[in-house]
């Protein structure tokens, strides 16, 4: 039986539903020493930001009970060292690319996108909204996230969609009431995409020392214990809006890609489990491959949304 | 270059209390590996823990390599109940490796408790390209955690032992003895235990011009430079900070790269 | 050295700070066979609604990574049955209660707190406004909760408030952008106590037959996988509030506590990991007797809230 | 009464594919056991996996347990990498166990492949109490899932073997042997295996106005009644429909107490 396994985000197509998620991936260079990384959907690069950062001081990660808490800060090479010096390798691997973007104003995500599109520099966006992991000195803490506010994702939305073609993925964070508002709000403010999720704020403290375990106090939990959360929230986005919804959120194994895409997500992106097993993405498209062959399904199109209630 | 590796478990052994060396099979590891590298380890199938472990390369055989290990949390607990025969994913090998410029005549290394793990692989490539024994400063909190003495003394290395209660050599610091030491020759130092027992070689070090490397330790995701987790603030881009990760640009730095300032009394 | 391990919530004094949780120690006669519960700090009794109900169907329970999902619905005895055949037992073992209620109204939650107040059948009154397990047939799966809505909180807080004398504890959820909302609401409210964390929404799908596991489809997230998340809610609570914080989520062992109350948790409850080791609070009481020694702190209120930043 | 016991076990083997037993000694727990009862286990420490594994009593011996399980998931597979002389945290006994009225002649089993766990004990009951080996229809995909045969016979029962693929006895399922079977004698059965399996047996005994017990599963979380997770809608309440515990009020049920109308096609 012949399977297509190809998936459209935007106007563009995937050879398949499985990305690896921004920020567990680096720019590719590590992890084709492992395999042949044109073989993804989609590699998704590490946050860019307009001039490059520093990121937070370590330590910046804490092993948790089946995941992990991250508080990188967004290091990264800045847009112009990518489009030099990262760029090049991802395109000679012939890779799909979404280059992930954080600015600090609507004019810097503008500028980023722009740049991107200009210089050739992804195969679509994705609009980082929800980063929990960079704040201004002044609400040290409290970290208020774009994506935390419905009418602020819509204006950066709309204002990124205004000045690029390139297919607009913006990505939101699971730190809300309902997130099923932000959603609707980048559905309308021309996103033609959805991800979710990024990390859940967290913390750890080491009784010993009656410290926190993170530099910075605070980070972004993720890996299989938040995967019934992320699956119930593509569940919910995905009957809410009209365009693809990308699930992520503790992605190790097959029977896990397939939870999100019976869920409603249309593709789905393995994030921190790589650091565990660099092979598992390729390990998930076989894996595709093989159940729809069993259940007899020619097109994995017709698996996104079928769960029964 | 494969770096997933399926090995089998050739030898596990308690080598003092808490403390266990384990020899694992895979020529192709084994074939690639060089001291002062370290590998990932799954401890066991699943998601507890979520993360391997990393381990310094203790020593380097035809088709198997060791590790040196101290069980400490849970991960190197499920480590140790791991049985001969058994099999155990081990990706690597990650990160630098140990510089041996050859105009030295004095390779000297301090290493503070499990800290000796990744000496004895130096030791044998030190003797093998250069012909000489390095010169050992082994500490530990009492005689039984001078590990690898033995192994060193077949090796041909002058020891100087320390211990904090003074069960075995010097009773006192591994840092007291070395500031005892002769200044005179021109003198490479390697170094790896606890972050204050570095900072303080790396002092010494510096007022006698020595170079040092010292081996780091960072908690680790990747290990493969990909996670930006494990960093060190250093001055290795020139004019200003730049965070290094341990499991890339290092595990072994040039001491003075390391911005020290910046680094928190834990 | 003598280690005062005792603390008080409102007017109650707690022999210590360690509590179960409700709807993890049903009305404390199964346990009861496993170890002396009157050494508890407290006893939360299963949520109580005015009549019995009948819960979910099920399957009402999953595994999932580090923790399990529930849709239990509520299923409890009723408040009558409960003060009839469940709390004499309590009374007898001499337990210090503190009685979850559930309504549908304001006037559902007066009325039982009434009644308890009246019977005598609580030491103290946790308002349980985050259960996620239940909800009405016209807005099946997006279940807002009163403890999503400040407003709302203050209100059914301050209506409970001024019908009874008994120490009252809020429970929230951790489902809303920024939980310090709601707990200010409760503390305006008239709450002597915050309690953090109720389960987080989540649901897993059974590739096999495209259906979720549940039966209510969604379901609460618990377990160690949300403790860092829980963590950082009490710590955010514990700095916004004057009043304590009853602080849980995944909690299993000694260090698990200590990392809440560190955090600035005066009390905390043990959930789910009673159901793998009944033990577990008996172990942290010591656990913590243990810790106050050898860190040499005579009064385990010292401890609250100590983190160094 | 202690319900918590660190066991040791004292026998691991595979007695099918996919299929162990296990044995352990502890016995103050042997002591307080009964047929049809269950032991909430602890497959492994740490929080992987999260929850216990309930588990039927296949025997029960003067000083220790047996358990006999598929493998199915993680949780029994870790199980099945324990061995012998290793300890094991085993919660129980928890739940009901089989009612032997004593006024009936003939005890009837009927097993669905590995839901025969229950019944070496129960048959060794009606033995001991009754002076009568029950007679069993044993049922399983072919030959190698017929388990505990040799046992059965060696306790002088009766069999009826089925199996889906003819490669042992009748070829097809258990209650087309049970329809095949004569109605006249009172008759109480026993009965555990796939729900399907359960429901038709049900079915066959309210027709012949037969007297059946059934052993059911649900996912389980504590296993003590606590948590109402593995609830199964009954009329065990005159009037009105009652969410019973199968963990607490059963695992044994008299199958006309089930609201069978209720239960999902799963
Ligand atoms: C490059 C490198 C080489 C190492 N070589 C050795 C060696 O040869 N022998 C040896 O005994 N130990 C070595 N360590 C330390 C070893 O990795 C830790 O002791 C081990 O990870 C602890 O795991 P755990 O689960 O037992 O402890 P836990 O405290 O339960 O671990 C919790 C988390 O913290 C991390 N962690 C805890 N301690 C350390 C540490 N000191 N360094 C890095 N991560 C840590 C764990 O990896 C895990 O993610 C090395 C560390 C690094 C970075
Ligand atoms: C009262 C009772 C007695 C049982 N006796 C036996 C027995 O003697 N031999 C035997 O092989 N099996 C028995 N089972 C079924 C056994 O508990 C499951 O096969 C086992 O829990 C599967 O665990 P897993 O981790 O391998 O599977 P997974 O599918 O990975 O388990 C995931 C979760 O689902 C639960 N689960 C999965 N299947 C079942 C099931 N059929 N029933 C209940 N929970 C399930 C697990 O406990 C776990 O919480 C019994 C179940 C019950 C309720
Ligand atoms: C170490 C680490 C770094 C991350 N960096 C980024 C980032 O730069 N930009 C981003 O949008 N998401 C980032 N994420 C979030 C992931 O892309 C993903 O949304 C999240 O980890 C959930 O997926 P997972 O559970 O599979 O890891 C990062 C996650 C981790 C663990
Ligand atoms: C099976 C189950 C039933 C629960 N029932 C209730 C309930 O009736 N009322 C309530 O306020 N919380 C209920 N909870 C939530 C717990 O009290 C607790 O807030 C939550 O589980 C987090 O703690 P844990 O991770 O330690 O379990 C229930 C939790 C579980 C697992
Ligand atoms: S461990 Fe991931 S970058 Fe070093
Ligand atoms: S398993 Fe908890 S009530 Fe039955």
């Amino acid at each position: 039986m012949d399977i297509n396994l190809q998936v459209s985000i935007g106007n563009i197509t995937l050879k398949n539903p499985v990305i690896v998620a921004s920020g567990t991936f680096g720019y590719g260079e590590e992890y084709s020493e492992y395999f042949d990384i044109s073989q993804l959907g989609a590699v998704t690069v590490k946050s860019l930001t307009l001039r490059p950062r520093l990121g937070n001081s370590p330590p910046r990660i804490v092993e948790t009970p089946a995941g992990m808490l991250n508080a990188i800060g967004l290091q990264n090479v800045g847009i112009e060292t990518y489009l030099k010096e990262k760029l090049p390798f991802l395109r000679q691997k012939n890779c799909t690319i979404i280059a992930n973007i954080y600015g600090t104003s609507i004019d810097e995500y503008e500028q980023l996108a722009e740049r991107l599109e200009k210089e050739g520099g992804a195969d679509a966006i994705e609009m980082n909204l929800s980063c929990p992991n960079v704040h201004d000195a002044l609400n040290k803490y409290k970290c208020p996230l774009i994506a935390q506010s419905p009418e602020w994702v819509e204006k950066y939305t709309s204002a990124v969609r205004s000045k690029v073609k390139l297919p607009l993925i913006v990505k939101l964070t699971p730190n809300v009431t309902d997130i099923t508002e932000p959603a609707l709000s980048a559905e309308k403010g021309g996103a033609d995409a959805i991800s979710i999720i990024n990390t859940l704020l967290g913390m750890s403290v080491n009784p010993d020392t009656c410290k926190p375990r993170l530099k910075n106090v605070v980070g972004g939990l993720s890996g299989p214990a938040i995967r019934p959360i992320a699956v119930k929230m593509v569940w919910d986005v995905s009957r809410t809006v009209k365009i693809p919804v990308v699930g992520m959120g503790g992605i190790c194994y097959t029977s896990d890609a397939l939870e999100f895409i019976i869920a409603g997500a249309k593709a789905i992106a393995v994030g921190s489990y790589l650091f565990r097993d660099p092979l598992a993405p390729m390990r998930i498209i076989q894996g595709l491959q093989d159940y729809c062959i069993s259940k007899n399904i020619d097109d994995i199109n017709k698996l996104v949304g079928s769960i029964i209630i | 270059m494969n770096k997933l590796h399926e090995c089998i478990i050739t030898l596990h052994n308690l080598v003092s209390p808490n403390h266990y060396r384990m020899v694992f099979q895979n020529k192709e590891l084994a074939n690639q590996v060089s001291p002062g590298q370290f590998l990932m380890i799954e401890v066991s199938p699943g998601y507890y823990p979520f993360l391997r472990r990393p381990m310094s390369i203790e020593r380097i055989f035809s088709d198997s390599v060791s590790i040196l290990y101290k069980v400490c949390g849970e991960g190197t607990k499920l480590l140790s109940t791991l049985s001969v025969g058994e099999k155990i994913n081990v990706q690597g090998p990650l990160g630098n490796s140990f510089p041996i410029p050859l105009d030295y005549q004095r390779y000297l290394i301090i290493a503070g408790g499990i800290g000796v793990a990744p000496f004895p692989a130096l030791v044998e490539k030190v003797l093998n390209i250069r012909g000489i024994a390095p010169e050992i400063i082994l500490a530990g909190k009492d005689f039984n955690y001078l590990l690898c003495e033995k192994d060193f003394r077949q090796m041909g290395c002058k020891l100087h032992l320390a211990t904090e209660d003074g069960s075995a050599g010097y009773k006192g610091l591994a840092t007291d003895l070395l500031q005892s030491l002769e200044e005179t020759e021109k003198t490479i130092v390697y170094t790896c235990g606890p972050l204050p027992m570095i900072k303080k070689v790396h002092e010494i070090c510096t007022q006698r011009k020595w170079l040092c490397y010292a081996s780091l330790e960072a908690e680790m995701a990747c290990g493969e430079g990909v996670c930006l987790g494990c960093v060190v603030p250093t001055k290795m881009e020139i004019g200003h900070e730049m965070m290094a990760c341990v499991c890339k640009e290092g595990p072994i730095f040039d001491t003075q790269l390391i911005l020290w300032n910046k680094i928190g009394e834990e």
